[in-house]
């Protein structure tokens, strides 16, 4: 199908059910893959987004779980061993630090541990992020820890296209791959063209080209990234907001281009300031584009406390655009 | 006509009453509350299982601890916390009991020795055994009182939990209030064994199930353990037979159970049940209801009041009790 | 004389010992190895627990997929692993079978669908609930056998597993080796409950306690259960009773047992008792046995040949393996 | 008792002996505390550190767990919340992946969702790193990960005296404090004073002053770092050590005040370099010290793999003297 025609069949989903479409595509074209996970079947998904596809696809490929999330994991890595595709739904990062150890042990150490003998072709799908109020246990952030570990592949998808086009490339994988979905996505609406085309994980987008800062972003904090950069145009601060899609590995020349081009940096990454991603990617710009800096890095995270529950602090407590603004606009005072 | 069920004054059955109807109106007044969204974030609704928290905390003392889950605003108001600061706390006010920190889920009062409102689930069962293992080597015979549903029993925390405190001896009271779904999760679809309080027993720990809809059976279970844990102090194990009226939390569409089903249990609900029998023998007449209720209403109606005139905590505290002493 | 134990041929028997055989005498070459730093990190020697093994493995076919522990040379070797691989692992040299990443605890086999060697207590055990499940969604009618120590029996994972395996009928051949000790850890001191055959059994899944000393006993009992999860296709569970001979691993001082309690078992152990009972019924003579020491000395003679022989792979290569695809 | 007087009653311990001491200290002191952990009683700690105790102190005091790393830590919190001193002996920082949920929903959040009711003084104590040839699953440095958790203290003991006196200082911290000891620094030895000096657990401290170049790191590293810092003396390169010894909260300000100085930095950290430790203090020197800079700071890590066997191989995944002395001497190009 060639553009014209594609874009003759756009239409309007949300980010929720662009990751529906795309479970219901690798399940209808690919008999290993299965969905399986906590209240994925009957329940519809804890954020809808498996709804309908028990009702589709049957018992044997849309399993809903006890409450173990070390067992279903594992056993989504075992199965994936044993010549299957797993889809593994972890409802939402938090949960997700009852497997870590089934995740970073095995999922990420079998292929090396083994020799190469063995890959573990596993997706494992979570919700992270705040913003909804859910209060210190619901609320975390913790990609940047998946996105640490050799062995693993982390995805965020932060757009239409890429929610509905990440899940394909993750399974087409040979590796664990890990795509986390912010909370505050799933009602995101867009227009899809209604034979999407393949995305890659390899690359970060610029998602908005701009000469005079660089904004370095992922995930939910997309949105506020580009309220920000439209903001700061309205300041004559052309911005140029940098997705970066794949958390490990990260695409590092994308970033460098773009901070050879505009010689400024703010990353806005919503994990808490200390050891969050937003670190490592100033640790590259450091070791790689440190004299093509005309100020230094700086950084719009979250504040370091378990996200309060009030509608005020939590929101005091996330990047904000403002923040963005404010921390964008001072990179002006030098230079 | 007896003025007495079962060895229970008429006094005391209008208080247990009198409890349960203040969870279930104050639960209401909350949905209303988070359709208004005065309540924000997720709300669960104890709704149907209030017979658990009202028999159960009238067996213990003021030494005892109490741990609960995220669906804790039963056991929160039943064990004496005061009503205006559960609200306050849910409105995210500096007057709530938690100065808005930790919401519906995150209940946590010194005073009654609370110690929350936890959101992982099965994630407060280790909390309780320590809680327990510091009572112990106190040798200060108090009781941890740990509530959670029937979904954490699949969780492995709830396995390390029991071994240990059975392991150890431990004055721990296990309480399953088996309401049968984990959200949309029936039970026979997360566990081989359904029957929990066998499950219990294969750790070597005395184990029962009790009907959770009758508020005298669960307050004699609790009291009988109580006093079996302070006798030799080792764990107790209590499965409560229940059902959850409401959906799990405001968002869930109810699409895993029958609308007869819920009909059914309703019917069976632990405060029409009991204002039948009372009335039936007696101990209750419409006048007290009514009293009980316009004394509930009040109650709510200054929670409410209490926490619309709360305050917002300046943003300028942020950070505070992050850590015990202030960072430099 | 009978030229039989109980339908046992003379050639099956001596074949089983010389599996038993063969492992003991490879893990004494290993503490040999060890000690002169040709072999590094963890060594835990299986000593005292080859029957299980042994036994079990004559129980799977070719298509069946095993997983095991840290203690698991003697598994891949009974599997059929080629030793010399097995020991150019542990020397670390690239013509070992996971070229010199994995080391002794980390012993992969594709080719026998070997799947470990993991260091991580209970961890393997999710690993094999999900190769049962692919087995199962692909009608393949395979089966999982899985082994861990009764030391894993108190961790989350070890229930979690068990009640998905229960709850999914899922054909896993769950294996406990239960040698007493976890550690330093005697049984009684981890477990409130320690009939672990009966813990399992509280998952609705048929379990049975075998002495896992007698070699005979084991291969009958696995291939019973074999039989029966090829039958239904769902779990079973077999707890053997054992004991390791040696230290937990080379760094152990054995604070925890009496050398007593360990001789006692060493009397008891599989080979020296297979020999006496092979010699009592005419099964084996002097000369057979003289002739399987020779064959497996010369095997392991050989074996360390090829891995002192062996190289050190290059340097450039230490990316190698972390994805399958080549990163950018 | 003056520093003569101590310094005459100076002897000879390792690492192991000189937390071994501290914990016979605390038990001593404080019947509030207690040690628990698979393995501390009779087989005397993985690592041999807690050896004797139980015999002194007897079942109730020194308690060994059943492998069940949640529940013990659980209850570890429990027990703090419950009026006890604990410190808990997680065998690895490995093995911890199987409790970080507890450290990271339960002890770090419970003060604040509190709103300030409740405290958590428990102490974790783990063994972390790599170089004994323990491959993939025991030879993780995952202690960023806890340093990246408000409402943890996270320190690492990379001294004997730090060994002998952090463990006091955690033990009188309200909050949750982790440990971390390095798998390599057990068999250190050193001296010491009969009684030590108390330290405290808020700073940095400059382990060897030097002009030229800052190396910033702790725990394990740290050898390996006054290592390089000699062979870079023999070469005409002046190298400040800086050793971090609280991850969480990091000292700031020793750290820059240091880069001020010597305006060139290395970072040497055992974890794997993206995400790492590392990532974080390049990041704060970005922020805070970029202008101080001459030269872009370099860091010395852990390769991305998952750690190997073969000793060869593990040799050159870590981080050795060799690479931190050429990082030190690169610095010198530029400038
Ligand atoms: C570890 C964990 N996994 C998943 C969730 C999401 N979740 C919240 S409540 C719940 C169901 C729990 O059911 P049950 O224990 O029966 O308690 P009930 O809600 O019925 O009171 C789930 C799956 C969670 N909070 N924690
Ligand atoms: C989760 C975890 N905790 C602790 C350890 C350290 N450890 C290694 S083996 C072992 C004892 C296991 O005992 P058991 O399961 O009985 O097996 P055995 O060694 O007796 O074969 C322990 C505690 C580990 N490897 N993994
Ligand atoms: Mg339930
Ligand atoms: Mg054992």
């Amino acid at each position: 199908m060639n553009a014209a025609a594609r874009s003759e069949t756009r239409r309007t989903l949300t980010y929720r059910e662009a990751i529906r479409e795309a479970l219901r595509e690798a399940l209808s074209n690919d008999p290993r893959v299965f969905l399986m996970g906590e209240d994925v079947g009957r329940y519809g998904g804890c954020y809808a987004v498996s709804k309908g596809l028990l009702a589709e696809f049957g018992e044997a490929r849309v399993r809903d779980t006890p409450l173990s999330e070390s067992a279903f994991v594992g056993a989504g890595i075992g199965a994936a061993l044993g010549g299957m595709r797993p889809i593994v739904e972890v409802m939402t990062v938090n949960f997700s630090l009852l497997c870590i150890d089934q995740i970073v042990n095995n999922a990420a150490t079998i292929r090396h541990m083994s020799g190469g003998q063995f890959s573990v072709p596993i997706v494992i799908r979570m919700a992270t992020g705040a913003g909804r109020q859910l209060a210190a246990q619901h609320s975390h952030s913790l990609e940047n820890w998946y996105a640490h570990v050799p062995g693993l592949r982390v995805v965020a998808p932060a757009t239409l296209a890429d929610a509905r086009g990440m899940l394909g490339a993750a399974l087409a994988d040979p590796d664990p791959v890990v795509i986390v979905e912010h909370v505050m996505l799933y009602n995101m609406q867009g227009e899809l063209d209604a034979e999407p085309a393949a995305v890659d994980i390899d690359h970060a987008a610029i998602r908005r080209p701009g000469r005079d800062v660089t904004l370095v972003t992922y995930g939910g904090s997309l949105p506020k990234t580009l309220a920000a950069a439209e903001t700061l145009a309205n300041q004559e601060i052309d911005a140029e907001v940098v997705d970066l899609r794949t958390l490990r590995p990260l695409d590092e020349s994308t970033i460098l281009e773009s901070v050879q081009r505009t010689r400024r940096v703010v990353i806005v990454d919503e994990g808490w300031r200390s050891g969050s991603l937003s670190a490592e990617i100033a640790a590259r710009i450091m070791e790689h584009g440190f004299y093509d800096l005309d100020a230094p890095v700086k950084r719009v995270c979250s504040a370091e406390v378990p996200i309060p529950y009030a509608q005020h602090l939590e929101a005091a407590a996330l990047p904000q655009p403002e923040q963005i603004v404010a921390a964008a606009k001072g990179l002006f005072g030098h230079g | 006509m007896s003025t007495k069920i079962a060895g229970t004054t008429r006094e005391h059955a209008l208080e247990l009453l009198r409890d349960m109807l203040r969870i279930r109106r104050f639960e209401e007044k909350c949905a209303e509350l988070y359709s208004a969204t005065k309540i924000r974030g997720f709300l669960h609704l104890y709704i149907g299982q209030e017979a658990i928290a009202a028999g159960v905390m009238r067996a213990l003392e003021p030494r005892d601890a109490v741990v609960a889950t995220y669906r804790e605003h039963g056991h929160a108001l039943a064990r004496g916390i005061p009503m205006a600061t559960v609200m306050a706390e849910m409105y995210g006010k500096a007057e709530g009991c938690c100065r808005g920190r930790g919401g519906s889920m995150h209940i946590f009062d010194a005073a009654t020795r609370f110690y929350g409102g936890n959101a992982i689930v099965a994630g407060a069962l280790p909390l309780a055994v320590g809680l327990a293992l510091a009572e112990k080597l106190r040798s200060r015979n108090a009781v941890t009182a740990c509530f959670f549903g029937e979904g954490a029993v699949a969780e492995g925390e709830f396995h390390e939990s029991l071994n240990l405190a059975a392991l150890w001896k431990l004055p721990v009271l296990f309480l399953c209030e088996n309401n049968l779904y984990a959200m949309g999760t029936a039970l026979a679809r997360s566990e081989s064994e359904t029957h929990i309080a066998r499950k219990a027993q294969s750790y070597n720990l005395p184990a029962a199930t009790i009907d959770g809809m009758d508020v005298l059976a669960v307050e004699a279970a609790a009291a009988a353990a109580v006093e079996a844990i302070r006798g030799d102090g080792g764990p107790r194990f209590l499965e409560f037979a229940t059902y959850r009226f409401r959906p799990h939390s405001m968002f869930d569409a109810e699409l895993y159970r029958d609308k007869a089903e819920v009909e059914e249990w309703k019917k069976r609900g632990p405060i029409v049940t009991f204002v039948a029998k009372l009335k039936e023998t007696g101990l209750l007449r419409d006048a007290d209801l009514a009293s009980i209720e316009a004394e509930v209403e009040r109650e709510i109606a200054a929670a409410v009041e209490f926490a619309e005139n709360g305050t917002w905590e300046p943003l300028g505290d942020l950070s505070r009790d992050v850590y015990t002493r202030e960072m430099a």
